[in-house]
C-alpha cells in the first residue's frame, strides 16, 4: 500500500444489507455522506462505532461497516456514552431521527451537549415520525396535518441547533441530505471535531411529507455566510428558527474541554496521588477501623 | 456473669452526636476483633431531625440486627417516642437518660428495666467546657459500665478530633475521661452486661453498598453509569472515588434510563460496567434491560429494595422489588436474578454477577435491600476473595466469518468488542440471525428464542448456591430470602436449641430457579413457612411459579416493611406454625 | 355445492394494490352483513415491499383469522416467497396467478391446488388502459368466480373513485367489468367455493385498536396523552379526531413516561383519561403505574402486544407481556389486568377498564395483541353498549372533614377532584396516612397496605368473567387466553364434531386471578392444556402463581410469536395430547 | 365580605404540616413567597393545583393549602400537562428542584416550553441534590467536590433559563428565595402569565452547599435592568451564563398562543362542522361500509 493511497474508500464502509428506505427517502443521502466523511477521516472500521435509537433513519448502523449498535428508541447517545467513555479512543457517532432524538431522547441529547461528550450526533431530521406512519415530530411546523394531529399539529415545533446551542454543544451544524457533497464536507468536520458535535441533516420524508417536503427543502437551502462568526451563541442564533430559509453550513464552533479530556485528566489526578494502582486488599483495608 | 454480646441503642436529635458515638463503639469493637451490626434511622426532617443508632456487638458471628437493646441511652424522651416501635429495651435493660430532660419518659416502655438518669450535658459541660462533648461523655460511660472497649474508643476519638480547632481534641478526651469516672459512681449495675471477650485481628467495618462496590472493583468493573437514590447512592459515592484510581470513570447520568444505556454501551465497547439504584430506577431500567437481553450485552445491575411502591418508604427496607426483578419486561426475556442476604454477599453477589454477565453475556440483577445495603457490618478482611471470569471473545478461527450470534450448544456465542479487527458486526434490539441481520419470521423468532435461553441452563448449573439451615430432616421448613435469611437463621438455631426440628432454606440464586434444591428441601420437611418482607407474598407467589405448594401444608408470613425482620417476629412465627401442627396431629 | 365460507389470499409488491381488493371485498361483504376477519402483513421494506392481505368470509360468527386460503391471488411469486409460511393454500386451493411474471411459483405448495395464469396486468391495460387498475380486474375476477358480491363492490369501487381524476372511475369500472368477463371464461371451476348466503344487516368493520377508540369515547374518557408505537397507534390517530369533537382533548407527548404522567394528571383533576402503547412503552410507564396504585388515582392503559423482546417484531403479534402486564413494577402495588380476545372485547374490556379504574381508583391495563388491534372484523353495530360507572365524590357529610384515603371497609375512600370546595387535598406517593400524609412508620404501611389491596376483593367478586367451551366434564381442558381463544374455541369445537371431549377456558381477567373459576375448570377435566404464544410459557407460570397444577397432568404448548396461533396448531396439540392420554390408559 | 376586602389572605394558603426542610433551607422563602402570590392574586384554593416531583422542594405541595400532587422523581410536568389540558379553568403551578426538573425531568420542562402550556414553573435551584444528601446537579458548578464528584464535578453546568429561552418558553424569570419580596413579585406575574412561565429561584441548600451557597446568591444578585427589551431572546441571552452576578427579574416575556388557546380552538372548529354531539352509535356507524 503506498503512503499516499487511502487504505479505506467509501464503499469499504458499507455493508451488504439493502436498506429498507422508500426509493427516494433522504436517509439514502445521509448513508452516502457517512461512508464518503469516514473514508476522508480513514476511520480505521475497526475502531469506530455507530450507535442509533429506532426509526427508519436509526437502521443506519446496519449499512456502515464499522462496529454498529441500533439501540431502541430514544437512547442512542446513552449508549454512546457508555461506548466513548469506557473506550475514549475509539471514533462514537450516534444518528437517529427527529422523533428519536429530540421527543423520547431529548434529555439524553440536552446533557449530552451539556457534557461535551466527544461524540457526532447526526440528527436526520424530516420533520415527522416515519417508521410509525407518519406522527407529528418535535420539529413538525405548527398546523401541519398528521396522522396524530388530525386538526392540524397544535404544537409549535423547536429549533434543534438552537438547543444545541442553548445547553453546551461546541459544534453545532446544518445540513440539506439533498446536497451529499455539502453533507459529506460538513459531516467530516464534525467528526473531527473534539466534543459534542451536533449535525443537524435536513433529510426528507417523501412517504410521510410528500415531494414537498423535498422540494422545499431544497429551494429554502443557502450556505451560511463566510462572514459569519461561528464562535458567537448570538451570532449562531441568527441561524435558528428561520422560516423562509434554511441556512446550512457551521452555526457554531469552539474549543473547549470535552467530557474525555475532563475525565482523563480527573484520572490522572486521581493516580497521581498513589505509588501503585489499589488492589481490592488495599481496598478493603480502607474499611480497617480508624484509630 | 459478663455477657458475650452487647446491643447498645442511641437516641436523640440532630445536634446530639447519636450517630458520633455509635460509630466510635462499632469502631472500636472492629478493631478488637469483636463482631458487630450497626444500624442507624431518621425522622421525617431532612438534617436535624430525631435520629437514632442501634450497635450489637458479639463475640460470635451475628447473622441480624438486635431486636431488643440491653443499654438504651436517650438524650431527649421527646425523640424517643418516634423509634419505640424500633427501639425497645428488653425487660431487664439499663436506661441512661439525660438527667435534665424535661419530658416523661413513655408509658410502658421496659417496666423492669433499671431507669437511670445521667446528667450528660451537665458532666460534658464541667470537663469539657461544651455540652456539645456529652455524646463522648457517653462513650467513657459506656467504656466503663458495659466494657466497651476503652482503648480503642480513646484511639478512635484521638483520631477524630486531631488536627481540629485547638483544644477540641484536650476537651472531648476530658469528657471521655469523666465519662468512665461516672460510670464508677454507679457501681455494679452494668457488671451483668459487661463484655468479655479475647482480642482477636482488627476488622473491617463496612457496608452492604460499600461491598457492592469493592466486588465492582475486584471483577474488574470500569466503568459505572449512575443516579443518586436512597438507599443505593453510596455505590455511586464510593465508585467516584475508587474507580479513576484504576483506570476506570464513573459518568452521574441525568435519569436512569440513561445510566443503563450507558452500561450497555460500555459493554457493548468489550468494559465491564455496571450501575446501581433502587426500586424507581429499576422500573425505568425495565425497557433496556430487555434490550440487553435481546441483544445479548451484559449488563449488571444493583437493586438496593426499599419501601414501596412509588415513593413510599425510601429510607426503610422491604423485599418487594422481587416481581420487578424476575419478571418485568416486556416480551420473553431471559436475565439472571441474585440475592444478598448480608454485607459479606453484597461482595460475593456482585462478583457472581459480573463473572454471569459476563460469561453468558446476559443482563444480570443484584437483589439487596436496605437493612444489608445501609447496615454497617464487620467482615474479615479476608474474605474478599473470588475469582473472577472474563468474557469469551472469538478465536481467529470464529472469524472467518464471524457470527455474532452463532447457535451454540450452550447458547453462548463468542463475543467481539470494538477494536477487534476481523469480528466487526453489528446488532440491534430487532430480532435478528446468528449474524445480527433483523429479521421478522416466526421460525427465526422460535430459533433464537431458545438460543437466548438455553443460556440458562448451564447457568443454573453452576449457580444454584443457597443456605439451608437446621436438621436434614424437620417438621417445620421455612423458606425465605435476602436479608430475611439472618433473623431466620437465628430463629432457627433458638428453636432448634430449645428442641424444636425446624429447618430453613434461603437460595442465592433467584433466577434461573434452583428447582432441584427447593424440591429437596421441600421433600426434606413435613411442612412449610414462607416468611418475607412483602404484603404481596412476593416471594411465595414467585416460588409457586416453578413448584406446587399444596395450599395445605404451607403457612405465609408475608407483611409489609418499613421495619427490618427481627428475630422475635420469626421465632413467633415458628411457635404458631408448630402448635398448629400438634393441634392438627390431635384432630386427626 | 356451494360453500358458506371462502377465505381468499392477495399478494404483491407496494404498487399491486393488493391493500385496496382485501378492503373492498371486506367492504362488501360486511355491507352484505356477512362476517369478515382481514388481516394485511408487510415485508421490511417501510413502503413499496412485499405485501400481502388475507380476508375470511363466512356466513357464520368466526372466531379466527383463517389458517389456510382457498383462493390466492398471486401478482408476483418473488413476493410470494416472504409469506408463504403465512400464506399457505389449502389442498383444494384455487392459485390465481400473473400469467406474464417470470418467477416460476416456489416448488411444493399446494401440489393439488389448481394453478390458474391470470393476465391481470394485460386485462388491465386492455380494459382500463393503465396496468394500475389491475387490482379492480381481480375483483371483478373474485365477484365472477366466487360470488363476492359483486353489487356492493361496484359501488365500492365507484365511491373509491368518484371525484378523483377525470376518467379514474369509468377507466376502473371497465376494468372491474373485464374482470368479470374474465371470470366467465373460466367455466365453472369457481363453482365449489361460492359463497351462498342471504343478505343482512350490514355490519361495521373496523380494528380492535379502533373498538378500543369507540369505547374509550363511550366510557367517557375525555382525556388522551399516547406516543406513537406500532401496533396501537391507530388509538391516538383516531382519537385526535374523535375527542375533540365530543369535547375532549389529544396530547401527543414527548415520550410514554409523560403520556402516563399526564393520565395521572388528569384523573387526578377529575377527568376520565387512558393511554394506549405497546411492550416498550409499557416498560417505560412501569414506575409511574405504581404512583398510580400508590396515590389511588385511575389510569387506564391500553397495551397492544407484538413479537419480543426489546424491539423484536414490532409487527408481529405475541402474548408475552403478560408478566409485564401483571407483575411489573417496584414494590407491592395492586392493579387490575384484562384481556381482549377480538375486535369487539377490545371495545368491551376497555369500558370496563375505565369503569374499574374509577369505581375502585386503580390502575387498569387492558391487554389486546397485535393479532386482534389491528385486524379488521366485522361487528354488528348493536353491540356497543355497556354500562358506564363513574367516580364516588364525596358527600357533604364526608367532607367534615374529609379524609382522601378513609379506610373504608372495601378500600375504597369518596375521591375529591379540583373545584369541589369542601374536599382540597395534598397527595403523593409517598406512604401517607388516611388524610394523605406522608408517614414512614411500619404499622401505617401495613394499614395502607391492607387499604390498597382490600380493594381487590370487590374487583374479583364483579369482575371474573370468562369463556368456557366445549362439553361441562372433558377428558382434556385447554387453558388459554386473549387471541388465542379464537383459534382455540374453533379446534375444539372442531375436535368435538369428531367425537372427542375437549373444554376450553379462557378468563377476561387476568388480574385479580380469577381462581375459583379456574379451579372450577380445572376441575370438571381430567388433563390440562396450556395453550400461548410466549416462548417462556408466561401463561402457564403466571397462573400456577395462584394455583397448583400438577405436572404430571399438564401439557404446555408455548411458542414465540411472529405469526398468529391457527386453529390447526391448536388441532395438532389436542390431537398429541388425546394420543399421549390413550396410551397413557393403555399402560395402566 | 365587603368588596374591597380580600377573601383569602397569605395564610389561608397554609396547611398544618410541618415542613421537613432544614432551618435556613432556601425552600422556606419560596414557600412563603407561594403564599403570598397566590393571596395576591386571590385565586381560590380548591381551583388551584399545585403539582411537584420528588426532592427537599418538591414536598412544597404538602404545605399549600390548594389540591395539591407530590408526585415522582421528573415528572411534575408530566401531571401538571395532564391537569391543566383536561381542566383548562384550573390554575397550575409546577415546582421542584434541580435534579428533578433538569436532569430527570429534562425532557418534560424542554417540550412543556415547547408546547407553550398554561402552566407556571417553578424550578427551586439549588445547585445540588438536596433530599439524596448531597450530589451534582446539572447546575452545579464545574469541578465543585460534591458527594458523587469526589475528584470534582467534571461536567459544565448549564443555565435553565437560557435553554426555556432556546425552547419555546414564553415567561422566563430569574429570583432569588433570600429575597422574598422580590420573589413574591415575580411569582405573582409568573402565575399571571398566559403560557409557560418559568421562574427559575435560586433557592440555597444550607446543609450540603453551606452558608457560601446563601452567601453567594446574595452578594450576586442584581435587578434586571429596566431597561432590558424583554421581548428579545437575544436581549435576553446576557443574563444567562452570568458567574460573578445574577441577575434577578423577568428575561423574557412574549404573547403568543398557548397549548390551551391552540387546543380550544381545535375543539370549536372540531364541533363547529357537526350538529350535535356523536354519541356512540355515530361514532360506530361511522364505520359501516363505506359504499
Ligand atoms: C419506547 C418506544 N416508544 C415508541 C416506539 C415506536 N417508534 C419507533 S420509531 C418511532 C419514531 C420514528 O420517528 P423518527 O425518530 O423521527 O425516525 P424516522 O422514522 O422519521 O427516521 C417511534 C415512535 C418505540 N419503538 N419504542
Ligand atoms: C426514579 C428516581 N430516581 C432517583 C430518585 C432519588 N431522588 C429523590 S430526590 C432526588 C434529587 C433531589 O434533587 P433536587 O430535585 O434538586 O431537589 P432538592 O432536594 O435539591 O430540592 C433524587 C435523585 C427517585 N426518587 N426516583
Ligand atoms: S417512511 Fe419516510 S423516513 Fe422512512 S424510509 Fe420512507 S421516506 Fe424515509
Ligand atoms: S438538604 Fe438542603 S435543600 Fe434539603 S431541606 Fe435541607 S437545606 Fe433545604
Ligand atoms: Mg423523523
Ligand atoms: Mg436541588
Amino acid at each position: 500500500m503506498s503512503a499516499t493511497a487511502p487504505a479505506f474508500t467509501a464503499g469499504d464502509y458499507k455493508t451488504d444489507l439493502k436498506p429498507v428506505w422508500c426509493a427516494g427517502c433522504g436517509d439514502f443521502g445521509v448513508l452516502t455522506a457517512v461512508y464518503r466523511a469516514m473514508a476522508e477521516l480513514q476511520w480505521n472500521p475497526w475502531e469506530t462505532v455507530v450507535v442509533s435509537g429506532i426509526g427508519c433513519s436509526s437502521r443506519l448502523p446496519g449499512y456502515v461497516a464499522t462496529y454498529g449498535f441500533n439501540g431502541i428508541h430514544g437512547r442512542a447517545l446513552t449508549i454512546a456514552t457508555g461506548v466513548k467513555v469506557s473506550r475514549p479512543e475509539l471514533h462514537v457517532v450516534a444518528v437517529g431521527g427527529d422523533g428519536d432524538g429530540l421527543a423520547i431522547g431529548g434529555n439524553h441529547f440536552l446533557h449530552s451537549c451539556r457534557r461535551n461528550l466527544d461524540v457526532t450526533y447526526v440528527l436526520m431530521d424530516n420533520e415527522i415520525y416515519g417508521l410509525t406512519k407518519g406522527q407529528a415530530a418535535p420539529t413538525t411546523p405548527s398546523g401541519d396535518k398528521t396522522k396524530s394531529t388530525y386538526y392540524g399539529n397544535p404544537e409549535p415545533s423547536f429549533d434543534p441547533c438552537e438547543l444545541a446551542l442553548s445547553v453546551g454543544a461546541t459544534w453545532v451544524g446544518r445540513a440539506f441530505s439533498g446536497d451529499v457533497k455539502g453533507t459529506v464536507d460538513l459531516m467530516a468536520k464534525a467528526f473531527a471535531h473534539k466534543g459534542f458535535a451536533f449535525l443537524n441533516v435536513m433529510s426528507p420524508c417523501v412517504t410521510w411529507r410528500g415531494d414537498d417536503q423535498f422540494k422545499a427543502f431544497k429551494a429554502k437551502a443557502r450556505p451560511i455566510p463566510e462572514t459569519h462568526d461561528r464562535t458567537s451563541r448570538a451570532a449562531a442564533l441568527a441561524f435558528t428558527r428561520e422560516t423562509d430559509i434554511m441556512s446550512c453550513g457551521i452555526l457554531y464552533e469552539v474549543k473547549v474541554p470535552s467530557l474525555i479530556d475532563r475525565l482523563t485528566e480527573m484520572k490522572e489526578r486521581a493516580r497521581a496521588k498513589q505509588t501503585k494502582e489499589p488492589t481490592t486488599d488495599d481496598i478493603v483495608r480502607s474499611f480497617l477501623p480508624k484509630l | 456473669m459478663p455477657s458475650s454480646e452487647l446491643t447498645l441503642g442511641i437516641v436523640g436529635s440532630g445536634g446530639d452526636g447519636v450517630i458520633t458515638v455509635g460509630d466510635i463503639v462499632s469502631q472500636a469493637a472492629a478493631f478488637e476483633g469483636l463482631n458487630v451490626i450497626k444500624t442507624e434511622a431518621y425522622g421525617p426532617q431532612i438534617r436535624g431531625g430525631e435520629s437514632s443508632c442501634n450497635v450489637r456487638i458479639a463475640v460470635k458471628h451475628i447473622e441480624a440486627q438486635a431486636d431488643r437493646v440491653d443499654v438504651l441511652v436517650v438524650f431527649n424522651w421527646a425523640d424517643y417516642g418516634r423509634f419505640k416501635g424500633e427501639m425497645v429495651p428488653g425487660d431487664d435493660a439499663i436506661i441512661l437518660y439525660e438527667a435534665s430532660d424535661p419530658t416523661p419518659p413513655p408509658e410502658g416502655i421496659a417496666p423492669k428495666a433499671q431507669r437511670i438518669a445521667v446528667p450528660y450535658v451537665q458532666i460534658a459541660t464541667d470537663a469539657a467546657g461544651t455540652k456539645a462533648a456529652k455524646n463522648i461523655v457517653t462513650l467513657g460511660i459506656l467504656a466503663g459500665l458495659f466494657n466497651v472497649p476503652v482503648d480503642a474508643m480513646r484511639a478512635a476519638i484521638s483520631k477524630k478530633f486531631s488536627g481540629k480547632k485547638a483544644g477540641l481534641l484536650e476537651a472531648n478526651v476530658k469528657g471521655f475521661e469523666a465519662g468512665i469516672a461516672f460510670a464508677k459512681t454507679l457501681g455494679t449495675i452494668g457488671d451483668a452486661k459487661r463484655l468479655e471477650y479475647t482480642k482477636g485481628a482488627p476488622k473491617v467495618i463496612l457496608s452492604g453498598n460499600e461491598a457492592c462496590a469493592i466486588a465492582a472493583v475486584h471483577a474488574g468493573c470500569r466503568f459505572f453509569a449512575g443516579y443518586p437514590i436512597t438507599p443505593s447512592s453510596e455505590v455511586l459515592h464510593f465508585l467516584s472515588e475508587w474507580l479513576p484510581r484504576v483506570g476506570g470513570s464513573v459518568v452521574q447520568t441525568e435519569d436512569e434510563l440513561s445510566a443503563i444505556g450507558a452500561v450497555v454501551g460500555a459493554s457493548f465497547a468489550g468494559v465491564k460496567s455496571m450501575t446501581s439504584t433502587s426500586g424507581p430506577g429499576l422500573s425505568l431500567m425495565t425497557e433496556t434491560l430487555g434490550l440487553s437481553a435481546m441483544a445479548e450485552v451484559p449488563a449488571v445491575v444493583g437493586n438496593v429494595q426499599r419501601g414501596r411502591p412509588s415513593t413510599g418508604l425510601p429510607t426503610k427496607t422491604e423485599q418487594s422489588d422481587l416481581f420487578q426483578g424476575v419478571f418485568a419486561g416486556h416480551g420473553d426475556q431471559p436475565r439472571v436474578v441474585l440475592s444478598a442476604e448480608d454485607v459479606e454477599t453484597c461482595f460475593h453477589a456482585t462478583v457472581d454477577a459480573f463473572n454471569i454477565a459476563e460469561e453468558y453475556q446476559i443482563p444480570v440483577i443484584v437483589l439487596a435491600d436496605q437493612a444489608i445495603a445501609q447496615r454497617r457490618e464487620t467482615v474479615s478482611p479476608e474474605t474478599f476473595k473470588h475469582a473472577v471470569i472474563d468474557r469469551r471473545v472469538p478465536k481467529p478461527e470464529e472469524m472467518a466469518p464471524y457470527q455474532r450470534y452463532k447457535d451454540t450448544a450452550d447458547g453462548v456465542s463468542p463475543m467481539s468488542y470494538p477494536g477487534i479487527k476481523g469480528a466487526i458486526y453489528q446488532t440491534n434490539g430487532l430480532e435478528h440471525d446468528e449474524n445480527g441481520r433483523p429479521g421478522s419470521m416466526h421460525l427465526l423468532h422460535e430459533k433464537m428464542s431458545a438460543k437466548r435461553y438455553r443460556k440458562l441452563r448451564p447457568i443454573r448449573d453452576k449457580y444454584h448456591d443457597f443456605y439451608r439451615m437446621g436438621p436434614e430432616k424437620a417438621d417445620l421448613g421455612i423458606l425465605c430470602w435476602g436479608s430475611s435469611k439472618g433473623p431466620v437463621k437465628e430463629a432457627v438455631e433458638a428453636a432448634n436449641a430449645a428442641g424444636a426440628k425446624v429447618a430453613a432454606f434461603a437460595p442465592k440464586v433467584l433466577y434461573p430457579f434452583p428447582k432441584a434444591q427447593f424440591l429437596d428441601f421441600q421433600h426434606s420437611v413435613k411442612r412449610i413457612l414462607v416468611i418475607e418482607i412483602s404484603f404481596a407474598a412476593q416471594f411465595y407467589k414467585y416460588i409457586r411459579t416453578f413448584m406446587d405448594l399444596p395450599e395445605e401444608k404451607v403457612k405465609i408470613f408475608a407483611r409489609s416493611g418499613g421495619k427490618n425482620l427481627t428475630v422475635p417476629e420469626v421465632a413467633e412465627q415458628i411457635r404458631k406454625a408448630l402448635s398448629q401442627m400438634s393441634h392438627e396431629e390431635v384432630l386427626i
